[in-house]
């Protein structure tokens, strides 16, 4: 193997969180970032070709290496632990927060019609959502909205890769 | 025993009112608002009878749905509004229960998504430290400011006196402008007023430049001089003592 | 490859610690124990062979995969640059240092009830606190601030954007 691809899949395998491209050049300036991209698409056709236990998958704006799918009932039998599951409240909570993004809490309140201070706490510890800023109206309300661990956690490249959600458009066609 | 069980089966009052009208394969844009009212009450009813905490947005929608019937039943008033004549009582509720809907499919969505440490696994040992040289600037993570907080909540919760637990909102806009001086001031040398307030002249900061100035002078970190009367107010940082 | 050794690397990268051929034949009891000390065998000269920037390698009664030890610069490179947690003390003075300045060390000592000297000389250093000046009494202790950089890796606009207690309280009590 061509001593540069070694580099990066080391690379790649040491980093704790996902690796950007950018963050790759910085390291190996002498390769220009269009090479570095083929280089890792290469790598990730070279995994998926292979069929083995580990895959170069592209999540929260990086590259990272993780277990294949369907593998994972022998991983969870060595981990033993419960898998950390989120409670529907919190999904619920963090879909809105993921899709109607910057938002204050009385938005998502209003929308699933219950308090969410709780399931909001939780995600905040949890580190899939942050505060972001305060909304500049009376009371200054704080402003939410996920994190670089949400997309990491969610195995999504960013924010776009989320579906899309079923428009409420629906209503206004069938009461026409 | 006591019966404490929290009925998590609903996330709320729309979650419910959602399963009725799927139990019942109820068009959703022509709710029977009569029979829902009845099974929502009576399922309310059932909950208090086993002594289940009532969170009080289901109170809520309940009223909402009795005021809503009771419009439905009253005949059209003469002399309303054209518009007005045609709004269906309902329509407010069928929005939120649609918009409401929309989200939860989409957390089932998130959920079924491959997971990190459920579905699938990041490399489990932690990466051997190579020892660093130590010299580069530290690059500094965004860190949450909730963490921030919860920090401090840490420490104020362990204290025997309560601390005054809230930001004083006035205190912290001088802070700003105290520090915003200091730092200016040291990459500066010398500064005027004028130059502090910038264009925003706007009430609030002139006030608070003028509080800080002041409170900086009677600190002795800062000189103040005036050219004359009404002339320009310079600031030079206090020599360190 | 093999739905066996798929899953054995799977195991061993998912593993906290070097994984013992005994641990793999508890979580894969259909496999004779000989048979997985000769797949693992089969998987390090795999990895030998390809060349690639890790190697599976016998450590400590199990194995694990590592990085190729020639690739160590590189590796170096990635984490030098890795952004610098604070740690617990460190973050808790800040708080103090935030919620409470201007303020002098004997102050913070006293809130957090441990000496800060520590703590504070990091937050310094990390350019997140700031000596602000002296305060008019005898012995002219120092008051300390926090910085502009403070705002900038905390994403506040300015410091009337700190979210208060009674917000975190808020939050928190719909917990239970």
């Amino acid at each position: 193997m061509e001593q540069k691809i070694a580099i990066i899949e080391a690379l790649l395998f040491a980093s704790e969180t996902p690796l950007a491209a950018e963050r790759i050049t910085e390291i190996l300036p002498d390769i220009e970032r269009t090479e570095i991209v083929s280089l890792l698409r290469g790598l990730m056709r070279e995994y998926e070709v292979r069929g083995g236990g580990i895959s170069l998958q592209e999540v929260a704006g990086g590259f990272q290496f993780r277990t294949r799918t369907d593998l994972a009932p022998w991983i969870r039998k060595l981990k033993a632990g419960r898998p950390a599951m989120l409670s529907p409240a919190a999904l619920e909570t963090l879909a809105v927060v993921a899709y109607r993004q910057p938002l204050v809490k009385s938005e998502i309140d209003r929308i699933r019609g219950v308090d969410a201070s709780g399931a909001l706490k939780g995600l905040l510890e949890k580190k899939l959502v942050r505060i972001v800023g305060r909304k500049d109206v009376p009371g200054k309300p704080i402003i939410y909205g996920t994190t670089r661990k949400f997309l990491e956690v969610f195995n999504l490249k960013d924010l776009s890769e989320l579906p899309t959600l079923r428009e409420l458009k629906d209503l206004q066609e069938q009461q026409e | 025993m006591n019966y404490e069980i929290k009925l998590d089966i609903f996330e709320g009052p729309l979650d419910l009112l959602l399963y009725l009208i799927r139990k019942n394969e109820i068009d959703i844009y022509n709710i029977p608002i009569a029979l829902i009212t009845e099974q929502y009450l009576s399922y309310l009813d059932m909950m208090r009878s086993l002594n289940l905490d009532l969170a009080g947005e289901y109170l809520v929608l309940a009223s909402t749905l009795v005021h809503i019937k009771s419009k439905l039943l009253l005949p059209p008033v003469e002399g309303e509004d054209e518009e007005e004549e045609g709004e269906d009582p309902r329509s407010e509720l069928v929005r939120q229960l649609l918009e409401y809907q929309a989200f939860k499919e989409a957390a089932l969505h998130l959920d079924e998504r491959p997971l990190l440490e459920r579905d699938v696994f990041k490399r489990g040992a932690p990466a051997a430290e190579p020892v660093s040289s130590g010299q580069e600037e530290e690059a500094m993570n965004e860190v949450d400011v909730f963490e921030l907080v919860a920090a401090f909540r840490r420490i104020v919760a362990g204290l025997d006196r309560k601390e005054d637990l809230e930001i004083d909102v006035e205190k912290m806009s001088l802070t700003d402008r105290i520090n915003e001086i200091m730092e200016r001031l040291s990459e500066e040398g010398q500064i005027t007023f004028a130059d502090l307030l910038g264009d925003r002249m706007e009430r609030r900061r002139i006030i608070y430049t003028f509080l800080a100035i002041l409170e900086l002078m009677k600190l002795r970190m800062i000189r103040a001089y005036q050219s004359g009367p009404f002339g320009t107010i310079r600031l030079f940082p206090a020599v360190e003592g």
